[in-house]
């Protein structure tokens, strides 16, 4: 066994303490009919080989390419101090923090953690943690149920495909569900449809619990929240704001356009993409949804000795104390990653965050533009951050084209959304602030080329242009 | 300056200073988001602190000393399985080609991820002897969600709209009932027998065709083999019933009993403690989920597929419509999952059967050390944990199974789990895990004894418990009477900062 | 266990078992030594530690518990300049392309870090105004004794064998003068002045036609200026002979001051104090030699040569004969390098400007706030340093420097360093370095101010302090008389193991 | 300044305590003539674009070779905990550990490397530590001279050139150092000619202070130490052993064939390559040279409260207290090294190193058997451990040209002893346990083909025999 302690010797003294001469006497209680087969398996992997097998792996992935894919998951640059306080064994294969007297360190983050993500959405209670973006969404519809007592929830088409998805699942006990559709064109297009929405929350045999829309949605585009806002709150619904949160460095929180609830991913706090997790699910609410919220709450107290001291509190919440009757199911969450998110933040700070955000801003216009020397228009017409469709005859093989010549052209929302033929022909890009000018160059060169056009920038004048030799993928970490 | 014991911390927010820090992301063009019209601009910028570096390390470095973890003592929380956590799974999980692979690549991109995925779950259907894995639930509770919900869809899919009750013992961990209840159904609850297993008269009365599942954990919250268990799946599959295996304790059967060989139709992985990857303060975990034939149409999607030129790809968006849907957003909590890979090919067949065997031993060795000192309210063979009781010593002294969790911390233990499975009365449930030596076993043993003495000949001694930590017991009524949480500028004496 | 203040550990070989450890490197074959004579193999193997993992990981995390740093709080060590230490640098000095260079590659191979070393000699150039730079030396002692035996290269190439003496300033390092013997030279002590400068009547009557060199240390390791720089280097020129600056002090005067430009021949950099590289316990460091125009055919030989056609290369065995040849393997600490590197990018010209700025401003504010309860002896603007001294203290008191260092501990500090330079009667050389914040020079000063007053009303408690440290004060004189340099199997009374 | 904490109104709190308007009043002692010339160096780089450049740089460096490159420095696996114990901040940026009551840490674990470095050499007093194998070696000499009064060193032509360069800069100082010849032909061919030695020990008018010579010896060739060691003590001589550390696992040790000190490179226990260091001079010898040993030297005591504790000791050795009369002017050394050898040893274990240097000497002998197939030979007959030089005509242009082929080809001897015609047309070659059978059978298909021969293995088969597709290259950490 690699990791463990026992010599033959040590073996031999507890078999002799207990009266057994072997291990197998202490397995007697499994009815012989049902011992297992031998397992099949390889045998122990010497450490050398196993790491050469785990690089060989990850090598078989191509992490090089230069992308433009967001969807909801976004690449940034992580300072190297994030992981390096991460990786310390105190934060590690310790659970749940039963013991403040002994856990004081986690339980100390956990409270910073609630309190820079109360800033972050402009709302007072946060829950540390929840699985992903998808399941606190899903828990915050959930939320709205409770709190309301009815059974129906509305959700913005909008809402990324995963999110909506993982809802229907969490929903399959027999609440409702039902999609707003977006506007079809003119400068609303791709945002949720607020005459559609009104006509939703206006049948008096289904009264709704709860209103979600993303912001920014997941097309990128900014939704107008407060007037969202205000027909859910009309209609004595619960609003929830699904959002990102670099991004609420730079626009409105959702505190302030009134929003009950808020869900997100927070991934982009530092956490990297690792293919889909582990990330950080975001929920937060008002002070008066407080007892209906799941997850982990960390409260101020005193101790004993009367110095100041955090614990775990309102744990009546909780499936250990509530059983049945508890607000969720959840018991492990994803503290690491909320430990993460908070070291992200107090490492780059608010100035840092303001400028990651305006720098994917920044990166996105360059990128609209350089498209549009192409000829290539965007989708939609409305307002975006840092993140936009683009409307690309025969997408899926296109973005297969670029991939060849090393670019990852975004998303293919053909993909995702097979049976709207409003994104047949659609590409999903992105830009953050690890995008570079030579990114954006080679993406148009390639572009131009696969689409039998012209290149408006030389691959070699693009290179220039950033100096390191190291596209966009050599620019996350410091991890 | 933990080198003369740790120190309670400020919080961040009293640390930070108006115009600190900076220096790690370039300046934005001044015109970046002239674009973004203002009503959708945020007027103020979040009250985030601001720090520098060396103060950031500072503060978490400090905080870090705070905490009791596996890597600095002995952690046999009952339940939690808190083994070593190997330093080779965190060196892989930050492999760039692992850590910077984007979700939604093509398939082609991520042709070792998805390689590995697929390995994996081969794997674990091998060790839980189930037909088929899903690797995406993020944890335990979200694997049972998962489980429970494509019970519930198997039944709909042959016309039985019936079954709405689950059965639980009342030995089982909160989320099998909370797991119950999210996903529709009733929960009946089953006393469980004198020697600790299920009570086999009440289950199969409770049995009928109402049952949509049950929720089994074997071995159980108390450390037990249900050793009728063979009678028990009799009468479930009689009943029409499905049975779910919680796996959470699966440390103790590795190699030993194969819970699909057995006849259970699902059940799932807690990765985060058989597969020893970090559940640093809560999490991460992962879930996985191993079925029987009967369930394989219904699971999430979207699957890790192997094509016939052994390639690797996710199922497509719609491309098995009798999947229950998805939980989460993409595949999975891959970074764990890698790191579970790891732990499992490092051991081995061999290996981990021998996880098993050290852990079983280890902790009926430990029960044996004790049983003069503590009550052993169910005294045979246990698995990887067992139940000890301070029942007679609260008789005798006051002192109360907390009071001798508290008093462990002050000789550098961290507590057993206390007062779970709530059914035993002043329980602590004690596991060792087959990582400490037994040196380690044996001092742990010596001071429990120790403190037992104690609470006779010094009660107040250990009621006052712990002594020597950074903080003592604490204020949970105003914790909860008066919920602080979040920060806010406070007045000094109010909630002094420490310096 | 340090959640309960750090705790005292046993040894590896206290820990070590037999048969325990493994699985780290694949079994060889069995024949895998026959091929090696008897006569060559060792009979026992050696009697190394066996160890798990685990416990391994245990030990090194406790023992780190054991030790302050930087990352842990303020370490005002004089002449040592902790500065934070950016874990950037750690980072890229991890990146495989960096670390696993194997130094004997063709140049071709290693194209990153030799542009990397080449910009960083020109950048080092530039900061001290020199006209060439080495980064051969392991550290400023080995720097020492490149620029010393450059020096006598150059005498000697101009056939001046006379030349034997070196003069230093007797607040020198200890390394100056013991630099000057390992190169074969007579060292020469010139006494302070009153003002903490060189005796410049001294030094001048000293100089002459044997004097092959002076070493000044600039500013001073008083942390004192010399400001009669330009009148000491005249005088050296006049005299024939060669000045060599000790620029460890060199984070006092960034921007500031280049030796260069004042005319220095020669200087070594102290790259792990200025430029913030880790030195763990001890090192490692770096100690870059920049030279002027005369020394330059005397450099160590390989240099890092910059081809026409833009690509890097070593200088060839051989290539230039005048060199004084290799200090060491290789071509210096490149892991070191690589962080000096990041560090000089990451702050750029006004960065480092401002770092000399500010590590100047702390020294004197604290010099400031300390000046009421302790004697200042060079009552001056200081540099990055400064001397503050208990001479008054321990008149009235009997309470020493020494037990004011030790009571600072039990403050969560570090002491400053003590009894250097050797010439301040109960000194304590105070650098706070640039990188702690106002409200911790505060803190600190508060509590060095409160130790001086207890001093008067407790005098007992600063003499027995450390009282809060893993250990009190030790038995040095034991040590020396029956030293103890390995671990041997020993009897329980005699040295216990801690448990 | 991108880690400074002070803030404009903290700067201006504490000049106006000063009494000061400018900062620049802190620097008039400066003479004016004499302040500094603007610094021209670029603006600051923030950490993004810095960590960028890093990368670029360090991609720009090849180290995907298959690589059969040793010459002193060895390419180990070191397992991963060796460097996440080693990334704690508790060990960085911790000067010389003066103040034992708050050092406990790095002094328990420089007394723990002087241990295990006293097990693997045999010695009792081992110092730590020296900038590198090199320098270790240099103060090695100077150590006979002290501790015999005589000024006359013997150095085998098989130690390193490195080292022998470095101590004849360091022998400046008045010193003489002579080399010792290697046999040059027949089965000794390549060792210390023990003749030659016998003669240059017998010259009455310059005694000799110490002898060196290294086990194994630069070309890779076993020497018979203890003849060496037996005709030096004759002389009245001290004798050094230059050992690599791997190899004690399964040699016979400094002290069983009679050194009287050992030195050597440390790089090979868990340190990476790094172009050059920072490495790990090991320095060692017998109990009666203790007061000559230069370095630090950390001994077990006792404190007041009776506890024991570990403290620096015998410093009257050492510059900062006998300035000029000190043993040796080193004070910085490579600390944190020592300690990353220690976490080595210690994780890797008494019989992991065996298996590191078992399964070295397995791969030599196999890549011995793979050239001879293809009628390359070796250029000396001696015994060997797991390095050993070959003959091939126009070696310089057949190692370039196996570089193209993606193969570091060992050194070119030529390059580091050009003057040396019986290495003219040589290689010398290494193997250890990171080097597999499908690196070995690459080698020699791609020798083949440079030589103008026949592969005798394809590269497909090769690769089969590995099966992750990762070569040496990829099998070093765990870092
Ligand atoms: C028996 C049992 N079942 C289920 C769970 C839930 O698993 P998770 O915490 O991963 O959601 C746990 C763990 O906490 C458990 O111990
Ligand atoms: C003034 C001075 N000179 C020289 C040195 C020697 O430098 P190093 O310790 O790097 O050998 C030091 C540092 O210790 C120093 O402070």
């Amino acid at each position: 066994m690699p990791y463990g302690p026992h010599t033959a010797p040590d073996r031999e003294r507890m078999l002799t303490a207990l009266g057994l001469s072997s291990v197998d006497e202490l397995f007697l209680d499994i009815p012989e009919a049902l011992r297992a087969s031998p397992l099949r398996l390889p045998d122990p992997e010497p450490e050398l080989e196993l790491a050469t097998r785990l690089r060989g792996l990850a090598a078989r992935n191509r992490v090089d390419l230069v992308s433009f894919l967001g969807a909801g998951v976004y690449r940034h640059y992580t300072p190297a101090a994030v992981d390096q306080m991460l990786l310390r064994g105190e934060w590690y294969t310790a659970y749940t923090p039963y013991q403040p007297e002994v856990s004081q360190g986690t339980l100390q983050s956990i409270y910073e953690y609630e309190s820079l993500i109360a800033e972050l959405v402009g709302l007072e209670i946060v829950s540390a943690s929840h699985y992903d973006g998808a399941a606190a969404t899903a828990e915050a519809a959930l939320m709205t149920c409770r709190a309301t007592r009815r059974e129906r929830v509305l959700v913005s088409h909008a809402v990324h495909p995963h999110y909506r998805e993982t809802m229907r699942t969490y929903f399959g006990s027999g609440l409702q569900l039902d999609e707003i559709p977006l506007v079809a064109e003119g400068p609303y297009a791709g945002t949720t449809d607020l005459d559609a929405l009104e006509r939703l929350l206006g049948d008096p045999e289904r009264p709704v619990a709860g209103v979600l829309a993303a912001q920014p949605n997941f097309y990128g585009l900014l939704e107008s929240m407060s007037a969202i806002g205000a027909l859910t709150h009309a209609a004595g619904a619960l609003f929830v704001a699904v959002v990102e949160p670099v991004s609420l460095a730079v626009l409105e929180p959702p505190g302030v356009y009134g929003a009950d609830i808020a869900s997100g991913e927070g991934q982009p706090l530092g956490i990297a993409p690792q293919y889909g997790g582990p990330y950080l699910g975001i929920l937060a609410c008002t002070e008066p949804l407080v007892r209906q919220i799941p997850g982990r709450l960390v409260g101020m107290t005193t101790d004993v000795r009367g110095q100041r001291a955090f614990v775990m509190t309102m744990r009546a919440r909780e499936q250990d104390i509530r059983r049945d009757k508890a607000a969720s199911n959840i018991c492990t969450n994803q503290a690491l990653l909320a430990l993460a998110a908070s070291i992200y933040l107090a490492t780059i700070g608010p100035h840092g965050l303001r400028d990651v955000a305006a720098n994917g801003a920044a990166r996105a216009s360059e990128l609209e533009a350089a498209l549009a020397a192409l000829g290539i228009e965007r989708l939609h017409a409305a307002p975006y951050l840092n993140e936009f469709a683009i409307r690309v005859p025969d997408a899926r093989a296109v973005h297969r084209r670029l991939l060849d010549r090393g670019i990852l052209g975004g998303l293919v929302l053909a993909d995702v959304e097979p049976t709207d033929p409003s994104v047949a022909d659609a590409l999903l890009v992105c830009a953050t602030e690890i995008t570079t000018s030579a990114d954006i160059a080679r993406f148009a060169t390639a572009l131009a080329d696969v689409l039998g056009g012209r290149s408006p920038v030389t691959i070699e004048a693009a290179v220039a242009i950033d100096g390191s030799g190291v596209s966009t993928a050599g620019r996350m970490a410091g991890r | 300056m933990s080198v003369t014991g740790p120190r309670l911390q400020p919080t961040l927010f009293e640390r930070s200073r108006p115009g600190r820090g900076g220096g790690k992301i370039p300046h934005p063009p001044k015109d970046a988001l002239d674009r973004i019209p203002p009503a959708h601009r945020r007027s103020e910028p979040p009250a985030l602190p601001e720090l520098n570096e060396p103060e950031v390390v500072r503060h978490y470095v400090n905080l870090s000393h705070l905490n009791f973890a596996v890597d600095t003592g002995f952690y046999p929380l009952g339940s939690c399985t808190m083994k070593f956590n190997p330093k080779l799974n965190e060196w892989a999980a930050r492999l760039r080609g692992f850590a910077e692979l984007h979700p939604m690549v093509p398939d082609q991109v991520a042709q070792g991820t998805l390689q590995l995925l697929h390995d994996l779950e081969s794997a674990l259907a091998e060790i839980s002897g189930m037909r088929a894995v899903t690797l995406q639930p993020a944890a335990g509770a979200q694997g049972e969600l998962t489980g429970i919900l494509m019970i519930r869809a198997y039944h709909r899919s042959r016309g039985d709209f019936e079954r709405m009750d689950v059965l639980v013992p009342d030995s089982s961990h909160g989320t099998n009932p909370a797991t119950a209840s999210m996903a529709g159904f009733r929960t009946i609850t089953i006393p469980s027998a004198a020697d600790g297993g299920v009570d086999i008269a009440a289950f199969t009365s409770a049995l009928g065709p109402t049952t949509a599942a049950v929720m089994i954990t074997n071995p159980s919250t108390l450390g037990l083999f249900e050793t009728r268990i063979g009678e028990l799946l009799d009468a479930v599959r009689e009943a029409g019933a499905l049975a779910y295996m919680d796996g959470a304790n699966l440390n103790a059967i590795l190699g030993r009993f194969k819970p699909g060989e057995a006849g259970f139709d699902v059940m799932h992985f807690n990765v985060h403690k058989t597969f020893s990857t970090p559940h640093g303060g809560g999490g991460p975990g992962a879930g996985p989920v191993g079925v029987g034939e009967r369930l394989v149409p219904f699971l999430p999607a979207p699957r890790v597929l192997r094509d016939e030129d052994g390639s690797y790809r996710l199922e497509r968006t719609g491309e098995r419509p009798t999947s229950i849907g998805r939980l989460r957003s993409f595949v999975g909590n891959t970074g764990v999952l890698v790191r579970a890979y790891a732990y499992i090919l490092a051991h081995g067949a061999t290996g981990l059967r021998e996880v098993t065997d050290d852990a079983v031993l280890a902790a009926n060795y430990l029960k044996h050390r004790l049983r003069d000192a503590f009550d052993i309210p169910y005294d045979r063979a246990c698995k990887h944990e067992f139940v000890a009781s301070a029942s007679t010593i609260k008789k005798d002294t006051g002192v109360r199974t907390l009071d001798i969790a508290k008093r462990l911390i002050d000789f550098g233990y961290h507590p057993p789990t206390i007062y779970f499975p709530l059914i035993v009365d002043e329980g602590m449930l004690i596991e060792p895990t087959e990582t400490e030596s037994l040196e380690m076993l044996d001092a742990f043993a010596d001071t429990l004894i120790a403190i037992a003495d104690e609470a006779r000949t010094d009660p107040e001694m250990v009621r006052s418990a712990p002594h020597t930590s950074p903080v003592g017991r604490l204020d949970e009524a105003m914790a909860a009477r008066q919920p602080n949480l979040r920060w806010r500028p406070m007045r000094g004496a109010e909630m002094p900062c420490p310096d």
